[in-house]
């Protein structure tokens, strides 16, 4: 199965089990959803519970809220998370707030589908990654999902929580392939331990997650040690538990992640760690995340701007035979 | 109207206004802190939008006590709110731009221009989604209909056809500044036109706004979509309590507060509804004690706990101090 | 129209037709990649805004390489940048969507729906600061007319009088979902009638589009604020080349594609203008011959060097390399 | 002078000399701005240089980009940071990103100043930080104003710089008093060591400095260390040179901030400290930020979700004392 159909079987299921959960977002209904992932819906729900909106992001959090609000369990699709931008007052000071605000009146059982992240040269205005700011918001439940089998269930858990829920998919994930596991529950705010390992922790999720998948042999191989790989999963809440124990036994820790280095996620897991796990670092913690320039066009640049399986093998590399490891 | 219901819209206009007197004067003893946005001059316009829309889901701005008071909120309630305090409707973390009550239909209190207005729209889904007919009433300035959540709602409500009444409150400004200056016209209705009706009516005439309120309420309930309608209003106060309300002429105000709902409408309780002035003042002492008992109960209600600050996040989720 | 502007006009159109079917063939060879949006259907629209629009700046989306080459790009620099070479309009970093040239005055080339239409209010904004006459043009697509952007824009435009025209290309169609749907009505120009002078062209007809475009210009240098004009349009392709265009059955493709603005531009020039069969062939001749030097231009220029990836964030600070 | 009245002078300074500086925002023009900055400055240029905006966000920043590109030099006023979130499109997408996707082609010479954190009892809505955000943003230079003489001066610099710049001011500091030294240039991309000392480095920034200061007589008294005091000034770029000196000396950090903790601005310096100058820490770094929380409006539990000066005092002891500083 793909990493889209789970997604869409996931929606089915909510929908199938539950009349309130509509979906609404830029061609997800008739159109079947730019990347797919609501496809055949319609035909299924009909127009009622798969509203094709304008190209108005503001309002389609801002309606989603409100439909919340009105008793319904809106799953709201922005077409790509650059233009989710059009929508940050209604995320941060609605989305998240109001329930605050209200001292617990008002209960917004939403999820806003956050598509994101360098696809193939969709350039500056189309491949940005925005988790560092999403997650940072207080009152916001943030998902990323690396793989099928969490992007069924945990998508599910978003759209039936009663919680405003954030819920981040990469482009380049869409056509990935992979087993669901419908027989084991999963608790999709818990870190995953993907791989076990006794020398370093590397920390990632979403599409870079497969990067380090792919560079983790090489580096095993080279350095001659082996390396605990942990998809994050929930980016807030952030499961510091899983990494506390990883690192108490690594003692060294990589953090991956394909935005922006200055200000990106990571900083906030090597940060946690320089301040809580201090005395467990057996060397500097290690960010390789992109570089501090919009992304261009341009697929040997576009390449340049984001870890690789390449430079995420050499930097490791570099970093464990510099600090001993 | 009914006597019963003119006396009632009346008592809650003077209830209005007493209230508000009462928190300006606590916000300058210190007691209210923050944003105060006084709703002192447009209370017939408030209370007779409230009561005329019984049923149905409110949304609207931060100024917004006395709207929430003629929509059934205790007056203790929003008083304590203000106070900061446990009692508070929003348990003392929303204040006077935040109170939400979701057993009243009535769901804030919003502080972001015009950011209701979505939300209005997406609950309007949701009623005629759900086949429940009284539909959703919003409440904006004169100012949010120059920003692109406005536009965007009129918009979607009109393609929708959904049973959204847009009621703006059009006192002529935004904060300092005039609307004539910011807008291509005095008349935000005009905005409305292409999609769907539009009504203007005298807001500082309360029984006039209850009139076109009804009529508002039963044509968006005809499944033909939504209905713009305008007051034209007027504000005494500054913007808040913090302005100092220079950038208006004393004749301006003067000519303003000659139309004063609250007069005019003692007037027709007189002459019209054979009500007695000792009748009259009978209500007038009824809404100062229901205020100085609001006040007394907020000025004693208990702070929230600091374990408050952490809760009410999330529903399901637990949220834990940090640092 | 005079016959040299008539066949200029003509060149550019197939032109712009011969160089969408190259890119959209260099697409399916993978030397073009990200998202393409082909013009055809649209080049009769395009060119003749372009030419119309003579002096003046131009503001526009992400469909518009035809546009950037009737505007004055060399089809080279432009058939680079898709390819994603140094020698591109943007030194291969901004691609398809990105097209900027300050020196024909045309800002891009904005891939956020609707995000350069307040640009282009700002830009009419210094435009009248500075006492320069020639006005500023916005051209967007129908699904634009629906977000925050346009509506606050229009509202702006109008309080502020701007020499700004904005130039609605509607093609009925937002990636798969028709505007009927999304909008209360089909004429998008009905949005702007509270605001500004509106007025409607067959966007098939280049002559039309021409006239109508003049006609706007010297309304809007008037200083009587600006004009909204819609262009009834039909884009042949998918939305993008990545989209398969099975949401408009083949019946409307069919009469879509009969209104042609090419044959039509054709048939007048032989029939208006006398111009020759043999002359009209070799105007495609030179088109093609155009299109194909862009092509050879593009396939052998070199790739941007890797230090490019820091280059022109700022104009004054340093980037430096990160990682 | 207050530093208000410092950044009138600044805008004032430069309106008189560039005539393509015009400002834009909700009631900058005859209402003169509503925490005061922009007074009196309509009655000398005219509403055409002072132009009062509708309240429209997305339209103030996109307007000034448009100015920009027009040949203007637009200094935009966001009334409070929390409105500013419905121009984030503009500032991310366009702002931040035009020069780069021309090829350096157009030039943004623009401010959009953000009046932002917790003042008094605002609540929610109206209290938020936002540097975390915007400083991650390519292409954004994010200047931070804690006080008058660097009001003053990096204005004008943001003003009279071809770049894009946010300038963030708190709006708590408005009535601070201070001097301007009219003599001195300063560099507004260089943080200031605003005191010296020789046992941990403290970075701050905004209103925070104010409250470490505060906090620092005590702290030295009770350790019996001495701090040295940073403020950044520049939160994009990072003045790291600074700081490097600063921790080489010290050897540990302590970094105070008013937004939220979980991702904030103050994880990018630590997470950079932890990265680079691990092998300089004698303990591990410190981070004071605010609550995860949104903001209440109640005062008690308003003080409670942002350090103040005795809970920094306290903290920092606390830290100090526990790693035998
Ligand atoms: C998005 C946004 N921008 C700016 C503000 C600051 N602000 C608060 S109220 C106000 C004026 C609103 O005027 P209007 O809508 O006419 O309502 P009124 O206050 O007159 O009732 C402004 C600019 C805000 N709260 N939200
Ligand atoms: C703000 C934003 N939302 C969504 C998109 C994705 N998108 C790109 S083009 C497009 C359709 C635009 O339709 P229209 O404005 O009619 O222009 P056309 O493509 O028909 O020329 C959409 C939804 C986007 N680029 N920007
Ligand atoms: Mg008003
Ligand atoms: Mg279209």
């Amino acid at each position: 199965m793909l990493y889209r159909e789970a997604l869409n079987k996931a929606i089915d299921k909510t929908m199938e089990m539950d009349e309130t959960v509509v979906v609404l977002g830029e061609d997800v209904g008739l159109y079947g959803g730019s990347y797919r992932v609501t496809e055949g819906l319609v035909a299924k729900y009909g127009e009622r519970r798969l509203i094709d909106t304008p190209i108005a992001e503001l309002s389609i959090v801002g309606n989603a809220v409100g439909m919340a609000i009105g008793g319904l369990r809106p799953v709201a699709e922005i077409m790509t998370a650059n233009f989710g931008l059009l929508a940050f007052d209604q995320i941060i000071n609605h989305m998240a707030k109001y329930r605050y605000m209200s001292a617990g009146k008002i209960t917004l059982p939403m999820v806003v589908r956050f598509p994101q992240g360098v696809s193939r040269q969709l350039a500056a205005q189309h491949s940005e990654s925005y988790e560092q700011m999403l997650s940072a918001v207080p009152g916001l439940t943030v998902l990323a999902a690396s793989d099928v089998n969490y992007a069924y269930h945990a998508l599910q858990f978003a759209i039936m929580s009663d919680d405003p829920i954030i819920f981040i998919e990469h482009e380049l994930l869409y056509n990935k392939k992979g087993d669901i596991d419908f027989e084991t529950a999963i608790d999709p705010l818990k870190a995953r331990v993907v791989k076990e390992g006794q020398d370093m922790t590397i920390v990632s999720y979403l599409k870079m997650l497969d990067d380090v998948m792919e560079a983790v042999p090489e580096i095993e191989k080279q350095l001659g040690k082996s390396c605990e790989v942990i998809d994050l999963c929930s980016l807030n809440p952030i499961d510091y538990e899983t990494l506390e124990t990883s690192l108490k036994k690594t003692g060294a820790i990589v953090v991956v992640e394909e935005d922006h280095k200055t200000g990106g996620f990571g900083s906030q897991i090597v940060s946690w760690a320089a301040e809580e796990m201090f005395y467990s670092l057996d060397a500097p913690p290690l960010r390789l995340a992109g570089e501090d320039v919009p992304i261009p066009y341009n697929r040997t640049l576009e390449l340049a701007s984001i870890p690789t399986p390449e430079k995420i093998a050499e930097k490791i590399m570099a970093w464990g035979n510099k600090n001993g490891l | 109207m009914n006597k019963l219901l003119a006396e009632e819209i009346y008592y809650d206009m003077v209830l209005g206004r007493t209230f508000e007197l009462a928190a300006k004067e606590h916000y300058m003893g210190g007691d209210i802190a923050g944003f105060l946005h006084l709703d002192i001059g447009q209370e017939g316009f408030s209370v007779a939008a409230m009561k005329a829309f019984d049923k149905g889901d409110v949304f609207t701005t931060y100024r917004e006590h006395v709207m929430a008071i003629a929509r059934g909120m205790d007056p203790k309630d929003v008083m304590a709110e203000l106070f900061g305090k446990a009692a508070g409707i929003s348990r003392g973390r929303g204040g006077s731009m935040h109170l939400f009550d979701p057993s009243h239909f009535f769901y804030g209190g919003d502080a972001i221009v015009g950011g209701q207005i979505p939300n209005a729209v997406g609950c309007a889904y949701a009623r005629k989604y759900q086949g429940r007919e009284d539909g959703v009433m919003v409440v904006f300035g004169d100012g949010a209909t120059n920003g692109g959540a406005f536009f965007e709602s009129i918009n979607n409500a009109s393609t929708q056809k959904l049973p959204l009444l847009f009621l703006c409150e059009n006192n002529g400004y935004a904060i300092g500044t005039k609307i004539t200056r910011v807008a291509p016209f005095e008349k935000q209705a005009k905005k409305a036109e292409p999609y769907m009706i539009t009504r203007e009516v005298d807001g500082m005439d309360a029984l006039a706004v209850y009139e076109s309120v009804r009529e508002a309420q039963s044509l968006i309930q005809d499944g033909h979509g939504p209905v713009f309608l305008e007051a034209m209003t007027c504000r005494y106060e500054g913007h808040s309590v913090a302005d100092a309300n220079t950038y208006r002429s004393k004749e301006e105000m003067q000519i303003c507060k000659g139309k004063d709902s609250i007069d005019r409408m003692e007037q027709l309780l007189l002459s019209q509804y054979g009500i007695t002035p000792d009748a009259i003042k009978t209500i007038q002492k009824r809404a100062q004690n229901c205020v100085d008992e609001a006040v007394a109960f907020a000025a004693s209600a208990v702070e929230p706990e600091l374990a408050e600050l952490y809760e009410d996040i999330f529903a399901e989720r637990k949220n834990h101090a940090v640092s």
